[in-house]
């Protein structure tokens, strides 16, 4: 079971595999991301399960996760990579996986993450003209209600 | 005591149906006739049709609205309207007062003239059909000569009622709808004549009077032999179409463009065109009912000496409701059961389907005519 | 909508019994817009549409797709800021007399939204005025049925005519007048031979002739 | 280099359409539209009534729900997620205490497995009913509608008994159930069953035997099986493709791996497969009730103390289940605390509705109505 993945980032600079199982986790580099995703299409992860980002003030950094999923293993396999929190710009997988377009829109949306190579990078849930990254830890809006705060 | 008052009641009745001359005059005869005499009379005759005519149009569109809504919750295991007079009676009523109530609203870019206007072209184009209709020898106001060629001329202007409420309406919705009523009513119209032809080259007349008394042997759907009940079945398919009801409501198709060609209309006008569609209805079930149905001449059928007698008490007018009646039954059966079609599909039936069909049939009916092999048997 | 004011009994008849009228026919005949957000609009359908509640009774199943033809705004479910606009031009393009019901925690004060939310409104009547509230997360289909009632009553009260625009604090309702408890279990019963409910029927049939019964309809029993 | 962003005005453009001559024109279809059950927004491009391109706009009711699961207790998170696709408020409540137990280490008992599957169950039919009768009335025909939520209500009602709630259940709770079933639950439910498989072939004869209906369905927005996994579709949509991808197959929770049913599976992908595999979902789901009612073992159905803290260990965690609709998952991202640093919600609604953008195009107005049914969306799944 976890011979193909050890294989599979021996050759790759900066890949590592983290703690977390169920599913699988695979930490690539930013520069190896679009490779290695072809790669793991190939293999047959034909599914693009989901995208998500998590916000990491004291690190700096924003971590993307993407959850692969093969239908014909049935495996599932979580990608993870750091983006700087500053300038945060990753590939888009659109040509991979149609539905990446639109998972990135949300990302955009709610992280900020910018997406090279994408053909409509708008935000997809709030108004065009919103400020700020909701769902970043530093967001700050007045509208926001907290218990016990006037 | 009792018994005088039904007897009384039986008289009533069999006086109202023993007007078995059936070459009463209508009121505009009347009318006509009393001209020469006296202009004061002439007037009450053109008053009472006025009069009447408004008076069953206001009463027939309540009740079929009151009909529609609790015929709907049957077919939906619910009960309709219980609480608004007795068993919900009333219901249509309060509708009717709370749509004249209401505010009067117009869009700021609308057209307003034509948006004023279209309500009332559909109303008057049904006002105008419904005065020709025979509902007994003696509710008739007027028998044109050529009443089946008026109705169908007048059944036209409400598309152009229904085309200049969508286009003044300046919304996107509307305009979809009413082009889309446009095709359809103006497609439907060729069947829909083409199978009043087969009944027009019967009987050899264009007077709705004269159609029905020609049935005295019997109706047009058994005496016609097969091309009239293809005919009649013709007739009803393009008379829902007509009417914008399921299957064939794409105008307004609330699913999928809101309210269609009446989105923007609010208060009276929208009531306007509700009452339209409801006394539509009823025009093309009493239209059908005079047509192959024998109008309001009782059901006979041959041999039975004493059920004839029976059915012969029975005034016409009850004939002529029951009738019409039941074909609007059947008009909201079909609406409550059936989805809709697509604006291609509709499109498709009639011209590729529906059209040829009439076309034929009325072929063939002109050929049973020459042959002479209809008119007789069957209940008359 | 300038009538003149009928004050006092005796004065100006006419335009009091027309105000009567018209009220009794307003009340009567609310048709709701086809609008909901979110959860609260699946109870919503279940009160208009579902045949077991069956709003129809009350004359009020007529839903209007279009703002233009309906008087009463149901809203169910959470509005967010993003929609307050689209909201409130619905509002603005219903005629008058037009009437809103706020159902459920959400449009009421933002319900499960109202912290750390940075989009869910805290309450509806920030957008546009409203006349009934109705609690709940969702308000069962019957407590949206006491919201309308009680819509219906206050419509009945005052004098829509004079003042359109002027919306009166709400009024609780009791039985609608003239309808006693045996018309509405009478009602109940013909709905459930409608719907060709036998089971549920005999049921109700039985709870209605034995109110203290052992779990009787519906649902009231105590948890196992 | 920056990517660029856009806004939807820069989308905004028409043009004449080829070879025809007209000019293209936009409508919105929603936010508040009948076909699209609350408040989606569809831009349409439209050229005359064949559509051209379908933009979805969303966020008519985001509601910020990930942001306010990052200040929720792991319990108050069930609650929460009710309020995402609320037609299967018990399958997304079972997945996040599924995630909240696997990172605490919590093990369940037999009874409260096969409570939870027995629920799912009973809310997929539930949650098919409504999909039924809206579907039928998105066509154009009101009376499914009715008939659908006839027989939901039942079903609603055995579910207050039990759960106390009609809608929003909250019912799975991490380490056990809220309430232990209802006295009169096992009789309510044979009852329902038995009356509900009557109900489906109904549902048959005054639908899916209808030539209209089937005329309307039939060769509708066709979707083969690469391009719904390339657009991240789920559920029936998913298998009506062709695609037999059903978790309670492939990775059995519950006690799913212990009951002997058919994914059911269409061919071409098209609506009427959509729909067909709906029904036969329902037979089959009212099969698996069957069973399960006559099988729930004795044993306790709440394990923790239910006021006690639940403090999750660091790490990510996600577990995802078949909703009616397709594949809910969970993302958990705790930093020991006893609320979550990041909750995020896999929504199979999101990704069903972008096989719109793909199927849509060159239909007609009407088509992307039952397009829309057929696809089964909940606005405020997809929005959160």
């Amino acid at each position: 079971m976890s011979d193909w993945l050890e294989d599979f980032i021996a050759g790759k600079e900066g890949a590592e595999l983290l703690a977390d199982d169920r599913p699988r986790s695979l930490l690539l580099p930013l520069p190896a991301l679009i490779g290695s995703m072809q790669a793991l299409k190939a293999q047959g992860f034909d599914m693009l399960n989901d995208h998500m980002a998590v916000d990491n003030p004291e690190g700096e950094h924003i971590r993307l996760l993407w959850l692969l999923c093969s239908t014909e293993s049935g495996e599932l396999l979580r990608v993870c990579c750091d983006l700087p929190r500053q300038q945060p710009v990753a590939p888009s997988l659109n040509a991979l996986w149609p539905v990446a377009e639109w998972q990135e829109r949300e990302v955009y949306d709610l992280f900020g993450v910018l997406y090279s190579g994408h053909p409509d990078l708008r935000r997809l849930f709030l108004e065009d003209d919103w400020e700020g990254w909701p769902l970043r830890k530093d967001y700050e809006d007045s509208f926001i209600l907290e218990p016990g705060k006037p | 005591m009792k018994a005088a008052w039904i007897t009384t009641a039986l008289l009533a009745l069999h006086s109202l149906s023993a007007a078995r001359d059936w070459t009463q005059p209508t009121l505009a005869e009347r009318a006509a006739e009393a001209a020469g005499r006296s202009p004061w009379e002439s007037a009450f005759w053109i008053g009472l049709g006025l009069a009447g005519t408004l008076a069953a149009m206001t009463l027939l569109g309540l009740s079929l609205v009151y009909a529609e809504r609790k015929i709907a919750a049957r077919f939906q295991c619910r009960l309709g309207p219980t609480r608004v007079g007795w068993r919900g009676t009333l219901q249509t009523l309060a509708d009717t007062f709370k749509l004249i109530s209401k505010a009067d609203l117009v869009p700021r870019d609308a057209d307003r003239l034509l948006f004023f206007t279209a309500p009332w072209l559909v109303v008057s184009g049904m006002l105008l059909a419904l005065v020709n209709i025979p509902a007994s020898p003696l509710l008739f106001v007027v028998d044109l000569n050529i009443g089946l060629l008026f109705i169908s001329a007048v059944g036209a202007l409400s598309v152009l009622g229904i085309l200049l409420g969508g286009w003044a309406s300046n919304n996107k919705w509307s305009l979809l709808g009413s082009m889309r009523a446009g095709a359809q009513i103006i497609s439907y119209e060729l069947s829909l004549t083409l199978s009043l032809l087969v009944i027009v080259l019967f009987t050899g007349s264009l007077s709705l009077g004269e159609i029905v008394q020609s049935q005295q042997e019997g109706w047009w759907l058994w005496r016609g032999h097969l091309p009239a009940m293809v005919a009649f079945l013709v007739f009803v398919i393009a008379s829902t179409a007509e009417l914008n009801r399921t299957p064939f409501d794409l105008a307004e198709g609330e699913s999928e463009l809101t309210a269609g060609f009446h989105t923007e209309y609010s208060g009276l006008r929208f009531a306007l065109f509700y009452l339209a569609e409801f006394l539509n209805m009823f025009i093309a079930a009493g239209l059908a009912a005079t047509l192959f149905l024998g109008g309001w001449m009782p059901l006979h059928i041959a041999g039975l000496q004493t059920f004839n007698r029976v059915m012969d008490f029975i005034p016409p007018l009850v004939w002529f409701g029951l009738k019409t009646g039941g074909l609007i039954f059947v008009f909201m059966w079909l609406r409550w059961t059936f989805p809709r079609l697509r604006i291609d599909q509709l499109l498709k039936l009639e011209w590729r389907f529906l059209l040829p069909l009439s076309m034929v049939n009325l072929l063939v009916a002109a050929l049973v005519l020459l042959l002479g092999v209809y008119g007789k048997g069957g209940p008359a | 909508m300038a009538v003149g004011h009928a004050e006092g009994p005796g004065q100006n008849l006419l335009l009091t019994r027309l105000e009567d009228v018209i009220s009794w026919a307003r009340s009567n005949s609310l048709w709701p817009l086809t609008f909901g957000t979110s959860c609260c609009a699946i109870e919503m359908m279940m009160a208009s549409g579902a045949s077991h509640h069956d709003l129809a009774r009350f004359g009020a199943e007529v839903t209007r797709p279009s703002p233009r033809q309906a008087d009463l705004l149901i809203v169910a479910g959470t509005i967010v800021k993003r929609m307050a606009q689209p909201l409130r031009t619905l509002y603005e393009q219903m005629p008058e007399p037009r009437y809103v019901i706020a159902t459920g925690a959400c449009v009421i004060s933002g319900g499960p939204f109202i912290y750390h939310s940075y989009s869910s409104l805290r309450g509806v009547d920030d957008v546009i005025p409203v006349d009934v509230y109705v609690p709940g997360c969702p308000p069962r289909p019957e407590g949206l049925f006491y919201g309308i009632l009680t819509l219906q009553r206050m419509i009945r009260e005052r004098a829509g005519l004079k003042h359109p625009e002027e919306r009166r604090a709400p009024v609780t309702a009791a039985l609608p007048e003239g309808i006693t408890k045996q018309e509405i279990q009478a009602e109940m019963l013909e709905l459930f031979e409608a719907q060709g409910r036998r089971n549920v029927h005999e049921e109700y049939r039985r709870t209605v002739s034995d109110p203290g019964a052992k779990g009787a309809y519906p649902g009231r029993g105590e948890r196992g | 280099m920056t990517p660029k962003t856009l806004t939807l005005q820069d989308l905004l453009r028409t043009d004449f359409a080829p070879g025809g001559g007209t000019q293209e024109y936009f409508v919105n279809m929603g936010p508040q539209h009948p076909a699209t059950h609350g408040v989606l927004r569809l831009l349409l491009k439209l050229d005359g009534e064949t559509l051209r391109q379908v933009i979805p706009v969303l966020g008519y009711i985001h509601r910020g729900i990930e942001k306010i699961c990052e200040h929720q207790t792991y319990r108050q998170i069930v609650h929460l997620s009710d309020r995402l696709d609320y037609l299967s408020a018990l399958a997304n409540n079972w997945c996040v205490t599924r995630v909240v137990e696997r990172a605490a280490g919590i093990e369940t008992n037999e009874r409260i497995e096969t409570i939870r599957t027995l629920m799912a169950e009973l809310e997929r039919l539930q949650s098919h009913t409504l999909w039924w009768g809206v579907f039928g009335m998105d066509l154009g025909a009101f009376t499914p509608f009715l008939h659908g939520f006839r027989d939901r209500e039942e079903l609603t009602q055995i579910f207050e008994d039990t759960i106390g709630a009609r809608l929003t259940m909250n019912y799975i709770q991490p380490g056990g159930l809220l309430h232990d079933l209802h006295k009169d639950f096992a009789p309510r439910v044979r009852a329902w069953l038995k009356d509900f498989g009557t109900k489906v072939d109904e549902y048959d004869r005054m639908l899916s035997g209808n030539l209209i209906a089937q005329k309307r369905l039939v060769d509708i927005g066709a979707l083969s099986g690469d391009e719904a996994l390339g657009l991240g579709a789920t559920g029936p949509v998913l298998r009506a493709s062709g695609v037999p991808w059903d978790l309670r197959r492939v990775r059995p929770y519950g006690v799913y791996d212990q009951l002997d049913f058919v994914v059911p599976v269409g061919e071409k992908g098209d609506c009427w497969d959509r729909y067909w595999v709906r029904i036969e979902e329902m037979r089959q789901s009212l099969a698996l009730c069957e069973t399960l009612i006559e099988n729930i073992p004795e044993g306790k159905t709440m394990l923790v103390k239910p006021a006690a803290k639940i403090r999750l260990p660091e790490g990510t965690f996600y577990e995802e289940l078949e909703t009616p609709r397709g594949i809910f998952g969970v993302h958990l991202h705790s930093r020991g605390k006893d609320m979550p640093w990041r909750f995020h919600f896999r929504s199979p609604n999101l990704h069903n509705l972008w096989c719109i953008t793909k199927i849509a195009p060159g239909a007609r107005v009407a088509d992307i109505v039952a397009m829309l049914a057929g696809l089964d969306l909940i606005v405020p799944d997809m929005d959160r």
